[in-house]
């Protein structure tokens, strides 16, 4: 079990190096997906311990895996429209918002 | 009370939905008119039948959703909020094609909000964050001319769905040490690395959503480039149900509050300061209300600090009082805006004298943000900090007092542009060409309705005390 | 980690006993992880040739079909009746040279026929050949099915923009459109047979009609749909606007030549092999049937189809790439919805 | 029969490729590769789902995942056609961010060093049975607000990239 939990921290660090520094909107997504992945692996994994018949750790993955799908669809629409409009989807080029 | 008795708000919340479905399949502008007036008063119905279900405590289908009096006030702050933000948008959003789109997004979100508010475990929480916050970002990039809408929603999505995967990693870290998804957790829990780990990992979430301190980058962008009627939706819909979710949360660990009272204090002091202190520095009253914004997150989450019944009930009680308030501000925004106004605070000057009307609106909304007695927000600021004081956290009341008084600082400013500076002779000041009296009807209803709100709350706070506990 | 696996986790079912094979010791590659490799080894090639054979066989089929239809008479010099030609292809083009385009990016444009070929022959692993006779029957077969070829998709919108050429561009980016549009109503005429089967398993699926009846009567929308959906997403005619001559010269696959090219083709046949083969176990009962063996009433059944298929491409004109789109999104989707209220009576009123 | 110990090693195989292709999807400048990395990242954890006896997950994981999710950004790619030949600026913060994943790894794992977790039960053979109860049962307004969400999401999509001609 605790192998398991490395391995979802791994990828969650990884996914989380991208996020910090990525600048492509599309590999940012990408490495978000790789967390929400972490995230479900833990899921799946924690599903067996707790009252295995309940299912209720896949239930959880399923729900990640059909929500990162929606956010995927959205965000995707997004950064067409984006590159439509600016020509680039390098976030660190479109910036021109405070923040 | 039957389950569907009890979701009925919900329900009227999915009924809105296949109304502006309708409105989208039906294009004649008569039609479209009808069917937002019918959703207006369907949205007035589902609030008034809210009251039915006070005191109720239901908990549904296997415990997913709660109807408890946090989750029937939150629905009651989501209907009238959607009934305004309807009005406010009837005769300008209302009249153009997009208003069926416009309408099912924020019909959408509201939904999710609402599940969010009366989710009773951890799968629905994050079902309703996403439902919440999916159609804004559509709703952000509304705009199809303007390239600002679809750079502030590039950026609230991207942080939005890192937050989401914060948010999923630690629900799963919780789940696993907890081994259940249901709130509040069964069974003594034993404080361990990862439950700690789970726990800061949903913070960081969750401070996402409402925009706290470090998370908050994307809020200004947000309001700066989005609809007024968006903004005023933003700024209490998603982050309203956040808290109730978050209070929901961390109340149903039971034992656990030594790990993250002072995580969230400190967060929430962090927040106060910095939404404060860079509110002095904008120039423009969206980015001014975004910043603010921001601070009040802090209050609420003051609140969620003390971490004790009176403590939670304020921090969810905040968001209806501040509502009344930013609502008000953003409106009053929508007016000027559907004029041709920019909204540089410069432009503020001396509206005191060729708009008395709005101008006096104005200042009833922002003495309510500041939170002076009398007036809706001084009874959101003074349940949080009760709770603070009365969950030993005195500094942090101190702290947010501090803030309030600063905060007077850049709402008094208006103030005193409007009433004391004259109006610019050179260049024109822009020509608003109206009086109170050629605002249209719904948004006029819509503004008394906000105006009548802050007062009525604040001389009789009975009532949102009342609902909430 | 201390683990109860499930049964199906336990590696049994590499187990060659349903063969009844009396020289084979199934104990002895069980007992040792090498004997294990070395059984799925054996299955993987045991379902490379299958699909590898099926697949000559078809070409041959197509092209004598087709020459009937056009009043030719098709292949005739190699073998007799030209039986030995697709064996003369194969050879032909395992030994032409391989160009790739130099502005191709190399990991892609080699990935991509990968990508086309290896999920259609794996979904060969759950197609039921007899009533027991699965390669391996899944509890979620049904499922595996339509998820592993949906991999396919990425191959086919990498090979076209790994080409760097404007018609495999389009080619690509048409063909994984269609792909992904069709999926939907597809599978969703497949849920309407697991509604009723009661089991995502191929072998349940088998039983269940065993019990009652062929499913193309219960449900004989679902078979319209399911069979016009699968034409297209193997890309064939009235459907085969991605790789349109007139339009795209040979669309996503423009550029590529010998062994990588027969991949395309090996994968495009192995895919419209196995839907067909699991339409015959979706509605037609699978191997049931009397006096034969399941395994010949299984191969007649998927004959008849392929059969079917094969004159359907050389009868039919092919679709405008909107109306292709229009007819997924448009009829197709909502009828398949419709479809599956139905399904929902039927179920009510047989079972 | 083999006992567990082999499957531990192949789920650790899988976890290995996992990683692996993570790292190469966010450290590769060129785009198409981090999708190609992107999707072998995925298909790795759904054969760590399948070890984990939860092989409806794992296909879904490849039907949703690889095939749709991965295609989806592929076409985003290449209605964007950016990266193909030119790598992917670097960011500055390079060094910043491999500090913070290296305390968030770090801070995770010795965290999951110090958990004591029940031992793993029996896990039900036929989990689409289990799954299809508990999506009906116990999840059933999970299972209808994912209905509202996906109905959201196309709603949202399509408003983003109405007025366009792709």
């Amino acid at each position: 079990m605790t192998l398991v939990l490395v391995f979802s921290g791994l990828l969650f660090a990884i996914g989380t190096y991208g996020v910090l520094t990525r600048r492509n909107a599309i590999t940012l997504l990408i490495s978000v997906e790789i967390l929400m992945n972490a995230a479900n692996l833990n899921f799946v994994a924690f599903s067996r311990l707790w009252e295995p018949e309940l299912m209720t750790g896949q239930v959880f993955a399923l729900v990640g895996i059909s929500i990162a799908a929606c956010e995927a669809a959205v965000g995707l629409a997004l950064i067409l429209a984006i590159f439509r409009r600016f020509g680039t989807t390098d976030v660190g080029r479109i910036d021109f918002l405070r923040g | 009370m039957s389950e569907f008795a009890a979701v009925l708000p919900k329900l009227i919340m999915l009924v809105l939905i296949t109304l502006a479905l309708a409105i989208e399949s039906f294009g004649s502008a008569v039609v479209r008119r009808a069917l937002l007036l019918t959703s207006a008063a369907l949205a007035l119905l589902g609030f008034v039948y809210s009251f039915w279900l006070l005191d109720e405590n239901l908990r549904l289908w296997s415990d997913a959703l709660v109807i408890d009096n946090f989750a029937v006030f939150t629905d009651m702050v989501l209907l009238v909020l959607v009934f305004i933000v309807i009005l406010a948008g009837l005769e300008g959003m209302g009249r153009s094609g997009d208003a069926g789109d416009f309408y099912l997004l924020v019909f959408l979100s509201l939904l999710g909000a609402s599940v969010l508010a009366s989710a009773g475990n951890l799968i629905v929480v994050f079902l309703g964050m996403e439902l919440s916050i999916i159609p804004t970002w559509a709703l952000v990039a509304f705009r199809l001319t303007d390239r600002d809408g679809f750079e502030a929603a590039l950026k609230y999505f991207l942080m939005s769905i890192f937050a989401a995967a914060l948010l999923l990693y630690g629900f799963s870290l919780i789940y696993g040490t907890v081994g259940s998804v249901t709130i509040p957790f069964q069974g003594e829990v034993e404080t361990t690395r990862l439950l700690l780990a789970g726990i800061a990992l949903v913070l960081a979430g969750f401070a996402f959503e409402l925009a706290a301190f470090p998370f908050h980058q994307w809020l200004p962008d947000v309001f700066d480039a989005a609809y007024a009627e968006v903004g005023a939706f933003l700024s209490v819909a998603p982050k309203l149900a956040a808290v109730v979710a978050l209070v929901r949360i961390l109340s149903g660990l039971e034992g656990q509050s030594d790990a993250w009272t002072y995580g969230v204090a400190v967060l929430a002091a962090a927040t106060m300061f910095w939404g404060t202190l860079v509110a002095f520095a904008q120039t423009t009253l969206k980015r001014l209300l975004a910043y603010s914004a921001i601070a009040h997150a802090g209050y609420a989450l003051v609140g969620v600090a003390a971490g004790n019944q009176p403590g939670m009930e304020g921090a969810v009680l905040y968001f209806g009082a501040y509502g009344t308030g930013v609502v008000g501000a953003f409106l009053v925004l929508s007016v000027l805006a559907g004029r041709g106004f920019d909204d540089q605070l410069a432009n503020f000057r001396g509206l005191g004298r060729t708009h008395p009307g709005l101008a006096s609106i104005m200042t009833v909304f922002l003495i309510s943000l500041t939170g002076i007695p009398l007036f809706a927000g001084f009874w959101g600021k003074f349940s949080v900090f009760w709770g603070a004081v009365q969950g030993d956290l005195v500094w942090l009341a101190v702290i947010g007092v501090v803030n309030s008084a600063l905060s007077f600082g850049f709402y008094g400013r208006i103030i005193q542009r409007m009433y004391l500076e004259p109006a610019p002779l050179e260049p024109a000041p822009p020509a608003l060409g109206i009086g109170a009296d050629e605002i249209n009807w719904p948004l006029r209803l819509a503004l008394g309705l906000t105006v009548g709100l802050t007062f009525v709350l604040g001389v009789l706070p009975r009532l949102l005390f009342q609902a909430v506990g | 980690m201390e683990v109860n696996w499930p049964d199906w986790l336990n590696f049994d079912w590499l187990d060659l006993g349903w063969l009844e094979l009396p020289w084979v010791d199934t104990n002895w590659f069980h007992d040792n992880w090498y004997g294990l490799l070395l059984l799925g080894f054996f299955w993987g090639v045991v379902v490379f040739t299958m699909v590898g054979a099926l697949t000559a066989v078809y070409v041959y089929v197509e092209r004598k079909v087709s020459a009937r239809i056009q009043g030719r008479l098709g292949p005739m010099e190699t073998g007799p009746h030209g039986l030995l030609q697709t064996l003369v292809d194969v050879v032909k083009l395992a030994v032409k040279e391989d160009v790739r385009p130099a502005a191709a990016d190399a990991l892609a444009f080699r990935l991509a026929p990968l990508l086309v070929v290896v999920p259609a022959v794996m979904a060969f692993v759950v197609v039921p050949f007899g009533v027991p006779m699965v390669i391996r029957d899944l509890n979620v077969g049904i499922l595996y099915f339509l998820a592993v070829p949906s991999v396919t998709g990425v191959g086919l919108l990498l090979a076209g923009w790994a080409s760097y050429d404007n018609y495999s561009f389009l080619g690509g980016l048409r063909a994984s459109a269609q792909f992904i549009s069709y999926e939907i109503p597809r599978t969703l005429a497949v849920v309407t047979v697991v509604m009723l089967s009661g089991s995502l398993s191929s072998a349940g699926l088998i039983g269940a009609q065993a019990d009652t009846t062929w499913f193309v009567l219960l449900l004989p929308l679902s078979f319209v749909i399911y069979a016009v959906t699968t034409l297209a997403e193997v890309n064939r005619v009235p459907f085969d606007i991605p790789e349109a001559e007139s339009e795209l010269v040979a669309g996503f696959h423009t550029e590529y030549s010998g062994f990588r090219w027969s991949l395309f083709f090996l994968g495009e046949y192995a895919s419209l092999t196995t839907a067909s083969a699991f339409a015959v176990a979706l509605f037609f009962g699978g191997g049931l049937g009397p006096v034969l063996p399941p395994v010949v009433w299984f191969v007649l059944k998927t004959a008849v189809i392929v059969f079917f298929a094969v004159v359907l491409r050389f009868t039919l004109p092919r679709f405008r790439q909107d109306q292709l789109m229009a007819l997924a999104w448009k009829y197709f989707l909502p009828l398949s919805l419709v479809n599956l209220l139905l399904a929902g009576l039927v179920m009510k009123a047989v079972f | 029969m083999l006992d567990s110990d082999v499957q531990i090693a192949l789920f650790a195989a899988f976890g290995g490729i996992a990683v692996i292709a993570a790292l190469a999807a966010v450290l590769t400048r060129y785009l198409l590769r981090s999708i190609v990395a992107f999707g072998a990242f995925l298909t790795a954890i759904a054969g760590q789902f399948y070890i984990l006896a939860a092989d409806f997950v794992a296909l879904i994981q490849i039907f949703v995942y690889v095939g749709g999710v991965v295609v989806l950004i592929l076409f985003a790619l290449m209605l964007s056609a950016v990266g193909q030949k030119h790598p992917l600026a670097v960011s500055e913060h390079r060094g910043l961010g491999a500090v913070v994943a290296y305390a968030v790894g770090g801070w995770l794992v010795w965290a999951a060093f110090g958990q004591d977790l029940p031992k793993a039960g029996q896990v039900p053979g036929e989990t689409v049975a289990f799954l299809g109860r508990a999506f009906l049962d116990q999840q059933l307004v999970a299972f209808e607000v994912i209905g509202i969400i996906l109905l959201a999401a196309v709603v949202a999509a399509l408003v983003i990239v109405r007025g366009e001609r792709l």
